[in-house]
């Protein structure tokens, strides 16, 4: 493998762990801040990918925008529904033992499945993403390189940024942490914890449905693809020490590089490499690489 | 006394009735994907085996046909359970199925047990016709092997050399390899090298570099579903379609160049089907399933379509009664199938013997460009039929 | 709830599952047969997750692994000997699970929950992606293990009885082993595991030996699922069974044995429910959509899982006279 | 495990030079400490002078960074916190630490369990082990909880749980107990029918009292141990400390 190979072979495992960053953001807030179990976020993935597709026609008919457009809409559209699955089926969940949590969730992977398959059809589909993204860059003699992903993993880093400083540089972030560790004690300092889940919840939700909108040119859209993510968003998190954003980033790198290196080298093994990186990890560190920040 | 000689007599009207007017219902079990990644796949089977049975008047060989649908999820646990669902709840007289190659090997041997005439729509598992061939096991689609030695003879007559291999780790995507090496290589042609990646993971970047890094007069893949559609795109953006020629088995394409869009264009892949045959079967078929289903057909629908015609070639000869197995079955071995793909007959191995075609993508259609292979018959090896 | 309302409960389920093949067909014993297989799969979970509150997501790896030596071991042309392949393919299994076991329960809480779940995957791939396990189209086992004359169990009926009996076997075993000094040292580290140490409980070992027994008896169940199916395929080793059989536990009730048994069999009977045609016609096709509801409204409606549906009814109808917590040191069957 | 000293004097638990610091900080700084057979040995301190931190490293529960424990002439500086139990220290905590969803006499029961634990009789019935089910009731009783041993333990009063907190480690039969602030939260009744029982727990074993309460430490305690900041500053008898300056200066604060 000459140098040339290694630095693209780098830059790719770069852009896998940060798109698995991404793909994994709204389960960093939801289960790793609020400590929900939350088996339903590979469909909210799901739901992102297919809304990229199917609110195309929509906001191009009604007021024309582009992709940029769908992605706005699509995020409105996210928060309303996280706000409403809060309100009906997590509000009462908060103090119940944590398999009730796994029940719940499992419930809404099979419901939301099926809703896409009524809504949509059971068909695959591409999303094309919009003109000035749409070229590529030379990267050596033979290949190029899709200025998209590019734009992916600068998207996947602004929103790093920014939920690492709303959560531990802003007084929103200090509640929202507080309440996750003792959700009483900030109930008796006078803040309204139901409404504060309820909006931390709606975010998780809208960041995981718009890291489905921003993925799908790149990852394309088909039935069963939230289940394909799900594992490795949890692993993702986990190794990254929970309620940690910047252990979950380190934790997507470390397995984009993991994964990108580990197809090249040890074609026979790739699929097991992933957790045996986890199951080292954890029996170094059993609290993950960074205990909550 | 003489309520017993009336319902005697009532007894006999009735049976002679019924066998003038044919046996009772003949129960179709349809074992079929309704729901996760290859749900549209059993649709589009099931469309086209009740399109053959319409147009026959909802009769084959002389009896009605009655549908028993089981969703079987794709899911290779659950097999048995829903096979037995159709044997022994339902007691079909025939089962049809399925997608999946770990689903249908399950479907064999419960077949096999139970002598319950089996047809397999799609799964493409080289074992179903090979160590597992039965009497009563037909397929009316394909085996891994055929598309991807099809194409193994197609690149080595272009003349390429050196050729890289790239799909899943699973039985179909090892099979399809195997096919084209074997012809590829009997060819003079040389693989340089097999890449493969886990099953279902879709992150191609880092072997779509190692392609770029042993630069390969051209790429032979396996990929079908989201995995076909993303594979097109990622190889069209990291610039490898202009410089390294992309071929694969009929499936990187077929059902997916909505979602490819341009990616697509121009690719060469090889399948017992193409989307405009133009023979006369084919058009009346394509006509016939706009018409009903208000869709395009595809590859699927026509291996349904055959399905029906084997089943309905085979209860004619023996009137309906499918207890004579021996003679349905050899009825349907000597048969020429009038499928719409071309006219084909079955192997010893129960595998169609047909004509594997070369395809090329323009304007959102796999376009026939010529015969890839004539008349391809699967080895079957480790059929003892 | 005395001690005897679950009893009675339980021995009118096995009564009942006896009796079952006379009332009904041939598919109804094959489809019994395999919700009692899961049973005592939910069984072994109930085990860890209700037992000694650890949360296993990957107890399909045991499952698969009993499944696949039945299959792996057993000669091609004639039966296998039952009287070693059975005890074979549960160590195997309990083996791994001693393995895993050593080294996950280093972890804890969700931690612990994601370490069985990598040993798991690392299981489900050596079988996916070598030739060892027959590759992905899975394997076959042609000629079902005999008991010498004694017990052939080719024959559906057979193998039914036997699946019972290995339940009911499975299912007083561990009645008894809760309610043993090891029982309730589990039972003791579920609910505060410190002051088990300081009483000078060692939890490591009892922790562990719950794991492997717990495996073994996962490979207990794999066996048999292979048996009755004469066909094995890694799936068996997918996280979708561990997280099913998770789920079902969850529904029936954790902390009960019979919540395992309730679970696995309303989970089966759920879903053959929405799938039937007759009641759904067409819209079968979607019948995800039934089951997550109704798995919703379980969670919902039901704190404690459909084992404690009764409990619940008793309350709202006889109003929360009797003492508020339910006194549950010795009825833990 | 003869005793090493001779009669009832004998030092069942001897800490010797205890140090632990979590980083830059120091909780315990060469800290020394003896138990002997038949005496009360109070450590009092304000809150964080390390005395929580100094228990925990007695029973085993955290390492010392520097410094040796000797339970009943063993070094047991390395031995986990179990082995140590079930060598004969018993301790309770500061928090609740019981089964809530058990009964009282279950409580007891599962303790006593660990002097005998058997796990691999699994066919015997928890409840017919008469080692276990007679050291409960005995445990129990000496506790004055004997009226409520079929009660769910969640549902007993705060005083009655520090009860059960101290039956429980009676129920271990140990010979040196740790007592982390049995008497918090008690109110004065139920103060004297405590202090009453370690009166009576007194001559069979070496007792550690951690505890607040002034006045119960100075009737009761043979030998007092003041800690501020990790340190001893004084080590004696009750009156000697009432009237030494370091302490009045350093804690009683007149």
């Amino acid at each position: 493998m000459d140098l040339a190979t290694f630095l693209i072979q780098c830059l790719n495992s770069l852009q896998y762990g940060l798109l698995l960053f991404l793909v994994a953001s709204g389960l960093t807030l939801i289960f790793g801040i609020m400590g929900v179990i939350n088996l339903a976020h590979g469909s909210f993935y799901m739901i992102g990918a297919y809304m990229a597709f199917a609110l195309a026609p929509a906001v191009a008919a009604t007021f024309g925008g582009g992709f940029f457009a769908v992605l706005v809409v699509g995020t409105v559209l996210a928060v309303l529904l996280g706000y409403l699955l809060e309100w009906a089926f997590f509000s009462f969940l908060y103090e119940r033992e944590h398999l009730q949590q796994v029940l719940m969730t499992y419930g809404l992977i099979l419901v939301f499945e099926e809703l896409r398959s009524l809504a949509v059809g059971d068909d695959v589909h591409g999303v094309q993403p919009p003109d000035i993204l749409a070229g590529t860059l030379p990267l050596g003699d033979v290949m190029t390189y899709p200025v998209y992903r590019l734009f992916v993993s600068g998207v996947c880093l602004l929103l790093a940024l920014g939920m690492w400083f709303v959560f531990t540089r802003t007084r929103l972030g200090m509640m929202i942490r507080a309440g996750s560790t003792n959700r009483e004690m900030v109930q008796s300092l006078g803040i309204d914890i139901k409404f504060l889940y309820r909006v931390v919840f709606a975010a998780g939700v809208a960041i995981a449905v718009l890291a489905g909108m921003v993925a799908a040119p790149v990852s394309s859209v088909y039935p069963g693809m939230g289940n394909t993510v799900l594992i490795i968003c949890f692993v993702v998190v986990v190794i990254g020490g929970i309620g940690s954003i910047r252990g979950a980033l380190l934790a997507a790198l470390l397995i984009g590089v993991v994964d990108t290196f580990g197809k090249v080298f040890v074609p026979q093994a790739a699929g097991v490499l992933v957790y045996v990186l986890m199951a080292l990890i954890l029996l170094w560190k059993p609290d993950g690489l960074f205990k909550a920040a | 006394m003489k309520l017993k000689t009336l319902a005697l007599a009532a007894a006999l009207v009735a049976a002679s009735t019924a066998h003038a007017q044919g046996l009772p219902k003949l129960k179709v079990g349809l074992m079929l994907p309704a729901t996760g990644t290859y749900a549209a796949l059993g649709t589009a089977i099931e469309n086209g085996f009740r399109l053959y049975v319409n147009e026959q008047g909802g009769k084959l060989g002389g009896r009605e046909i009655e549908f028993v649908k089981v969703d079987d999820e794709s899911d290779p646990a659950k097999a048995t359970d829903n096979v037995n669902k159709l044997i022994k709840r339902d007691n079909v007289d025939v089962l049809v199925g399925t997608v999946h190659s770990g689903v249908a090997m399950a479907m064999a041997k419960v077949a096999k047990d139970t002598g319950t005439l089996l047809l397999v729509p799609n799964a493409g598992a080289d074992a179903v016709t090979g160590p597992m061939c039965a009497q009563n096991i037909f397929r009316s689609s394909f085996s891994n092997w055929q598309p991807g030695y099809a194409m193994g003879e197609v690149m080595a007559k272009k003349g390429h050399k050196n050729v890289v291999t790239i799909t899943w780790k699973y039985a179909a995507g090892d099979e399809s390899v195997r096919g084209f090496k074997e012809a590829f290589e009997k060819a003079g042609g040389k693989v340089v090298k097999e890449l493969s990646l886990p099953f279902p993971n879709v992150e191609f970047q880092a072997l779509l570099t190692e392609i770029a890094a042993s630069k390969p007069d051209a790429v032979y893949t396996f990929f079908a579903g989201g995995g076909a559609v993303k594979f097109v795109k990622d190889y069209a953006a990291a610039g490898l379609k202009k410089s390294i020629p992309l071929y694969g088995a009929g499936f990187l394409t077929d059902g997916t160049l909505e979602a490819q869009g341009a990616d697509a264009d121009g690719l060469l892949t090889t399948l017992h089907y193409a989307d405009a045959l133009g023979n006369p079967k084919d058009n009346a078929f394509r006509l016939a399933y706009a018409k009903a289903f208000k869709l395009q057909p595809d590859v699927y629908a026509v291996q349904g379509y055959d399905a029906a015609q084997m089943l309905g070639i085979g209860l004619a000869a023996v009137k309906g009664d499918v207890s004579k197995k021996a003679e349905l079955a050899a009825a349907i071995e000597k048969a020429k199938i009038d499928s719409p793909r071309g006219a084909f007959s079955v192997s010893k191995s129960h595998n169609p013997v047909q004509d594997i075609y070369l395809r090329q993508v323009s304007g959102k259609e796999n376009k026939l460009v010529n015969v890839a292979s004539k008349a391809l018959a699967d080895p079957g090896r480790g059929c003892k039929l | 709830m005395t001690m005897r309302a679950p009893l009675v409960f339980v021995l009118a389920c096995f009564g009942a599952l006896a009796a079952l093949p006379l009332l009904t067909g041939s598919y109804g014993v094959d489809l019994v047969t395999k919700i009692m297989v899961y049973a005592i799969f939910a069984l072994s979970l109930e085990l860890l997750v209700g037992a000694a509150g650890l949360v296993c997501f990957g107890q399909a790896a045991f499952f698969g692994i009993g499944a696949y030596a039945a299959v792996l071991l057993s000669p091609a042309s004639e039966a296998a000997g039952l009287w070693w392949l059975l005890p074979v393919s549960i160590v195997a299994a309990a083996l791994y699970a001693l393995a895993v076991g050593a080294l996950s329960l280093r972890t804890k809480g969700v931690y612990f929950i994601m370490v069985t779940l990598a040993f798991a995957q690392m299981a489900y791939y050596v079988v996916h992606d070598t030739p060892l396990g027959g590759g992905t189209d899975g394997i076959y086992l042609y000629v079902k293990p005999a008991l010498g004359s004694l017990i052939d169990l080719d024959g559906a009926l057979t193998l039914y009885f036997f699946t019972l009996a290995s339940l009911a076997a499975t299912f007083v075993f561990l009645a008894v082993l809760l309610r043993s000094r090891f029982g309730r040292a589990l039972a003791g580290i579920r609910v505060n595991e410190q002051r088990m140490r300081a009483t000078g409980f060692s939890t490591y070992p009892y922790k562990l030996a719950a794991f492997t027994l717990s495996g073994g008896i996962a490979g207990l169940a794999g066996f048999l699922f292979a048996l009755k199916d004469g066909f094995v395929n890694p799936e068996l080793m997918s996280w979708h069974l561990s997280g099913a059989v998770l789920i079902m536990i969850i529904l029936g009730g954790i902390g009960h044995l019979r919540g395992a048994l309730i679970g696995a069999f309303a989970f089966a009977l759920l879903q053959e429910f929405f799938k039937s045609e007759a009641i759904f016609g067409a819209f079968a096709k979607h019948w995800h959509l039934g089951l997550g509801l109704a798995i919703i409204a379980c969670v919902a409606l039901l704190p404690r899982g459909l084992v404690g549906l009764p409990a619940q009814w008793r309350e709202r109808l006889v109003g929360r006279s009797r003492s508020a917590a339910p006194q549950e040191a010795l009825n833990e069957a | 495990m003869k005793p090493e000293a001779n009669g009832n004097d004998a030092v069942l638990l001897r800490g010797r030079d205890i140090t632990r610091r979590w980083g830059g900080l120091v909780a315990v700084d060469r800290v020394s400490i003896e138990l002997e057979r038949g005496s009360v040995h109070a450590v009092i301190g304000t809150n964080g002078a390390g005395k929580s931190t100094l228990i925990n490293i007695l029973s085993g529960e955290i390492p010392p960074s520097g410094g040796s424990v000797e339970l009943l002439g063993q070094d047991v500086t390395r031995w986990t916190q179990p082995r140590r139990a079930r060598a004969g220290l018993g301790r309770s905590y500061q928090r609740n630490t019981i089964y809530p969803t058990f009964t009282v006499f279950e409580n007891c029961r599962l303790a006593a369990q660990a002097r005998s634990p058997r796990p691999w009789a699994w066919w015997q019935d928890a409840q017919r082990c008469e080692a276990s089910t007679g050291a409960a009731r005995e445990a129990a009783a000496k506790a004055g909880l004997e009226t409520f041993l079929d009660r769910p333990a969640g549902a007993l009063s705060h005083g009655q749980k520090r009860q059960l907190e101290i039956a429980m480690c009676l129920a271990t039969a140990p010979e040196v107990l740790l007592l982390d602030e049995p008497l918090a939260g008690m109110g004065a009744e139920e103060t004297e029918r405590m202090l009453a029982l370690l009166e009576q727990l007194r001559p069979g074993h070496a007792i550690l009292l951690v505890e607040h309460d002034m006045d119960a430490v100075f009737r009761i305690a043979d030998r007092i141990t003041v800690m501020v900041n990790g340190c001893v500053i004084a080590s004696d008898a009750p009156e000697a400390i009432r009237t030494n300056p370091q302490v009045q200066s350093a804690y009683l604060g007149h």
